[in-house]
């Protein structure tokens, strides 16, 4: 056990996976010798060589789309992407190729790909630095969208992302990145993906968050009976656990980063309005990014949901 | 700190039929009626194709009609292991390679089954999104050198899809590796209705290698044995460490964009009749004629052969039983999702 | 009037327009001597020159990124995507600059661009030419979604659009291209953006559609006393009119041809479980295309919603 | 069917301050000390800049240190109502053109009202997703020539840049149309940590304007005459009519890539000093000096002035009041949509 921070703690995913298998390899931008803009990969290049942790080209749409190659021909390609801000060119890819290449072939070819990049607003960057578009590819289908919350469920999840034979987009939050540390094994171990973890229990009102906000919404779950889910994987969607809670408490506050509309808070309430209906007890509520533009640094505060926004919706749902 | 190149080109068997023996490459006599027949074959095929279209038994279909020599010459240069990458024109590339002929029919009639490639053969389905398979074929190199494979990969692509983002990305990020992978620009001088001219101001499409530090060549592309001379060498090179290489066949467009296009909007019948001569089937029979390796007796029989192969994929691929609708979740994830799951009960 | 397929009235929308207002241009690939794969802009070259219908090489990213430049500089174009299939790569020339330009520059610079582009199954092609990811781009900030259902309000929403000051991304379903026709006015007249209409009134159950599944929704609706509403706009959303609706009835059905999850039925659906929950008789049901990758023509019937499909859920929501 | 070019190359005034008289532009003596003193106002905010950020009181920042005659060299051939599309480093960009110093401040603090360009200044809030830029400069090149104005557009953008698709997508448009347009590609050796030959294995950068069909020039980016002279014509040529030109300005990064960055990780300070003498300023400053028109007194002076403007330009953006948070739903669209307008109630 050591005390890491999520930078390190995926920093021993890599590391532990690259030494089990001789298949896994890092590309992206300055994920060599600089290890990362954010130090991820920090360590790999000496201890794996330039084979293996490969420094590209400035070219989102050519590293997606050589990882999809590489992934088909048999490897495990780990690609970084600098920030989500710049995954957009890198869409087309993801979208046309890594999620359908098994099905366009019935299975001949697969892209056992994982897509790291960091995401959310926290570091007080300029324009987009602090993207939050997780709800895209979750609308993508053949591939799924992992969002880990610490350093210990983001080594957990990394390595199964690595280990599960499709694409896997995965989200890092900034804000996560140096921010908390906590006791990470240091061998392998695997969190399963596709299940989210009730972080704690409650049985007035459900809050749903997951990476940069599910802290957040701890804050603001102080002194309500809520139980709190953490949702780990978006997709798939871990609809049980859900639904399940929501059986239990009748009321949801959804929080999320994103703008609100089309974001992956509208799948979470829809699902809950069309399988969940009959027990709940008030409206279901959604905290979100506004449904604007980001702001710069100077109004990024406004922007993220505070504990304080949570807590009026909390309030709210309670009414009921 | 100035440089300076010269693009390269290679034509070796002319109109008449007539080549150029100091470039010739050696092929056996057997070899040039393989060639000769996957040309007729793959006519064969393309002929047919067109009609079933025609009849509602397969969906739009894209005819390489003109373009064999590139596709035939170039593919003839790979290993069956190699890895090749086509776009979606390339029906004589998969001939070639071994790809079963009724697969085929059944991809174009809609049913993705025809498009999972058999053992053996690392043939990618074909792709719709012009160029995005090109950091595929790069990809696969990588790999392929990463596990100190022999493997080869090759891309196909058109005039058109060298004006893509990903063509760029995915040659300078080959030049940059030195990667043993062979691009094979077939420029038919149209992309739908875009003439090559309005393409790029380029020159030549080959000399575009240049600007990612590796040689481009510009080959008559409808002179087979230029394009498998020039491809031999790229692959050759490219097995051997020495990186990749960017061919472009000059070739030509003679059917419809695809069954959906009518090209009588956009360009003359003038020009059309202009390449009927430059045939890449005719100028080989004239060599072969010449060699007295053909008579019209050899080409009823390649003909009849081809038809009957042909025939016969077209029986098969229309005896197969439809795709069950739950293939549609079966091969979106190695395992369905819950979601999935509830919704293949739908059915 | 005169009784026009829709893409007959979009011509003459596009017609019209660049009679009336010399700084609208067409660009795109094969829009000029080919007037578009499926002549939308036939005879547009003849007419406008060749300086305002440009054939532009084969790069979707640089058409949207010059159409961006374009706009910021004065003029309106109107960039036609071959198909909704081949709009990836410009994700991030829209969702990067023609969404933000206007909010980057606080207003400096604007972004009057339309982007009209096929979706939607219908025509029984190849891979990729039946998307109808409109989801993606409702949840981008800064520009609107808008998805005409038929030859009327194509013309009046499309002429809207290209008057319209911020960006808008034009959906135009392929089923509905020749196979509907109707009466259309022959001068200029415009469909306000933002606005959904009630096709059919009724008081049991609302029915929401858009685009290329509107007929099917009729089509089931019958009956049933349901109301029918025609999105027209997806974003920005007309919560008012769905509201409205959603009260009287208490019931919803909801219909889109993209998958499910995130789809923007999602949002329509969270929405009225934030916004009109207290009205709702029966949990909110979405038909939608199945959650996994579009199959080709072969298996595209089972995979798009069927008028029977709707029907079953409207039985279901009817039961409540 | 064959081409061969040769790539262009550009140096006019060495490390020792000497100028090549057959090359030089005619420049007054005036127009040089402008020169001058340009290249150290722009100094003087990037050294306010950096420590500004180191002091919490802006956020992270790109310096332009070393790239000072790229920048204001190819900035001074444009006339202010040409459109400038600069990527995220061009300081001295937007200083040369006369943009105030105290909103890009108020940018890097995190501001959006300092990236809205003053009336009768067109010039592109700084962009950050690489290479972006390039085809909004090819747009705005094409509504100027659809106009008939005069005006030319020119995009900045780094060696990294020209990896991007969009590098690519960008400059054949802007061949196959013939558009009066600039692109000044900033080879500062370094894209963060990948050093230029793993960015492409192209020999030179300028020359992939060849594959475009036009001509590319690599200058000695840190003479800024050199710089400046092949601007003007690349300008002249854009304007009469003649289509687009690739500069590559070969200079030097001497700083971390941004305020976040830690180069000494990967070059060497060996590296990092043998760029060193070759400093622009340096040499415009003994050029200067031969020619009487500098001294120890002028530089002072010049610092003092430069100085002096900075200071205030840092008092101004200080000074400003904060944003209003509605802000950010006033610019997304012309008008807020209704559920912008019932979410800027919450403020
Ligand atoms: C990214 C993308 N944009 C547009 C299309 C529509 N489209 C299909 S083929 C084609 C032209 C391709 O031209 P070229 O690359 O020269 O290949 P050819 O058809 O001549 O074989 C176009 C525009 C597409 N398939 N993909
Ligand atoms: C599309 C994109 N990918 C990655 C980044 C992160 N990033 C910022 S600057 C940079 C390097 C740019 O290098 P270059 O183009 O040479 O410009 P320079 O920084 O040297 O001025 C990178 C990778 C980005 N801003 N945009
Ligand atoms: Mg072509
Ligand atoms: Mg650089």
């Amino acid at each position: 056990m050591a005390n890491l921070n999520m930078v390190q703690a995926i920093n021993s995913a890599l590391r532990e996976e690259m030494r089990r298998d001789g298949d896994v390899i890092v590309i992206g931008e300055d994920v060599g010798a600089d290890g990362g803009v954010f130090r991820a990969t920090e360590g790999l290049l000496h201890e794996f060589g330039a084979e293996r942790v490969m420094d590209t080209p400035l070219a989102e749409s050519g590293i997606a789309g050589a990882a999809v190659g590489m992934a088909a021909y048999g490897l495990k390609p780990v690609a970084e992407i600098q920030f989500m801000g710049f995954i957009y060119p890198a869409v087309d890819q993801i979208f046309s190729h890594a999620a359908r290449i098994r099905s366009r072939s019935r299975g001949r070819f697969t892209c056992p790909l994982v897509i790291r990049t960091p995401y959310g607003a926290g570091i007080k960057a300029p324009e987009l630095h602090s993207e939050s578009t997780e709800a895209m590819f979750c609308h993508m289908q053949g591939i799924k969208v992992v969002v880990p919350s610490g350093p210990y469920n983001a080594k957990g999840l990394l390595i199964s992302a690595i280990r599960d034979p499709d694409p896997v987009i995965f989200l890092e939050s900034t804000r996560l990145y140096r921010s908390v540390k906590e006791e990470v094994p240091e061998g392998e171990y695997e969190i399963p993906l596709g299940q989210a973890r009730i972080v704690r229990e409650g049985t007035e009102v459900t809050l749903i968050a997951w990476g940069g906000m599910l802290r957040k919404a701890i804050e603001a779950s102080e002194g309500f009976d809520a139980e709190v889910i953490d949702m780990m994987t978006l997709t798939p969607i871990d609809e049980e656990a859900i639904y399940r809670s929501v059986k239990k408490t009748g009321r949801v506050v959804i929080v999320h980063e994103a703008p609100k509309t089309c974001g992956f808070g509208a799948e979470l309430s829809a699902s809950i309005a069309e399988y969940a209906m009959l027990h709940l007890k008030s409206p279901i509520f959604r905290v979100t990014g506004y449904d604007t533009v980001m702001p710069l640094p100077k109004l990024e505060d406004y922007y993220v949901p505070s504990a304080d926004r949570i807590r009026r919706a909390i309030e709210e749902a309670m009414k009921y | 700190m100035t440089a300076s190149f010269e693009v390269k080109s290679l034509s070796i068997l002319n109109e008449k039929g007539e080549a150029d023996e100091t470039l010739m490459p050696s092929l056996p006599d057997d070899d040039i009626k393989r060639i000769f027949e996957l040309m007729v074959l793959s006519r064969t095929f393309d002929e047919a194709a067109l009609s079933l279209q025609r009849e509602g038994r397969i969906g739009t279909y894209a005819s390489m009609l003109g373009q064999e020599a590139s596709q035939i010459g170039s593919a003839l240069a790979f290993e069956k292991s190699d890895w090749i990458f086509p776009s979606f024109r390339e029906m004589a590339v998969y001939i070639t390679m071994g790809y079963p002929m009724y697969m085929l029919l059944q991809y174009w009639s809609g049913d993705e089954r025809g498009a999972r490639a058999p053992a053996g053969l690392n043939i990618f389905p074909v792709c719709v999104p012009v160029g995005t398979q090109i950091p595929h074929a790069v990809g696969a190199s990588m790999a392929a050198k990463y596990k100190g494979d022999k493997a080869v990969a090759c891309c196909y692509f058109g005039d058109g899809g060298t004006s893509k983002g990903d063509f760029h990305e995915g040659l300078n990020m080959a030049g940059v590796f030195k990667l043993p992978v062979v691009f094979i620009c077939q420029n038919n001088q149209w992309a739908i209705s875009v003439p090559r001219r309005r393409q790029s101001a380029s020159k030549t499409l080959s000399q575009k290698a240049y600007s990612y530090g590796f040689e481009g060549i510009q080959v008559d592309g409808n002179d087979v044995f230029a394009v498998y001379k020039a491809t031999s060498e790229a692959v050759r090179k490219a097995r051997g460490g020495g990186g990749p290489t960017l061919i472009e066949c000059f070739t030509y467009r003679m059917s419809d964009h695809t069954t959906a296009d009518d090209s009588s909007k956009y360009r003359s019948n003038e020009e059309v009749e202009s390449w009927k001569p430059k045939d890449p089937l005719l100028r080989l029979k004239l060599f072969m004629e010449k060699k007295g390796l053909w008579n019209e007796q050899y080409q009823k029989g390649v003909e009849e052969k081809s038809k009957t192969a042909v025939e016969q994929a077209i029986r098969k691929a229309e005896s197969l039983s439809p795709p069950e609708p739950a293939d549609m979740f079966r091969y979106a994830l190695k395992s369905p999702t819950p979601r999935q799951a509830k919704e293949m009960e739908d059915f």
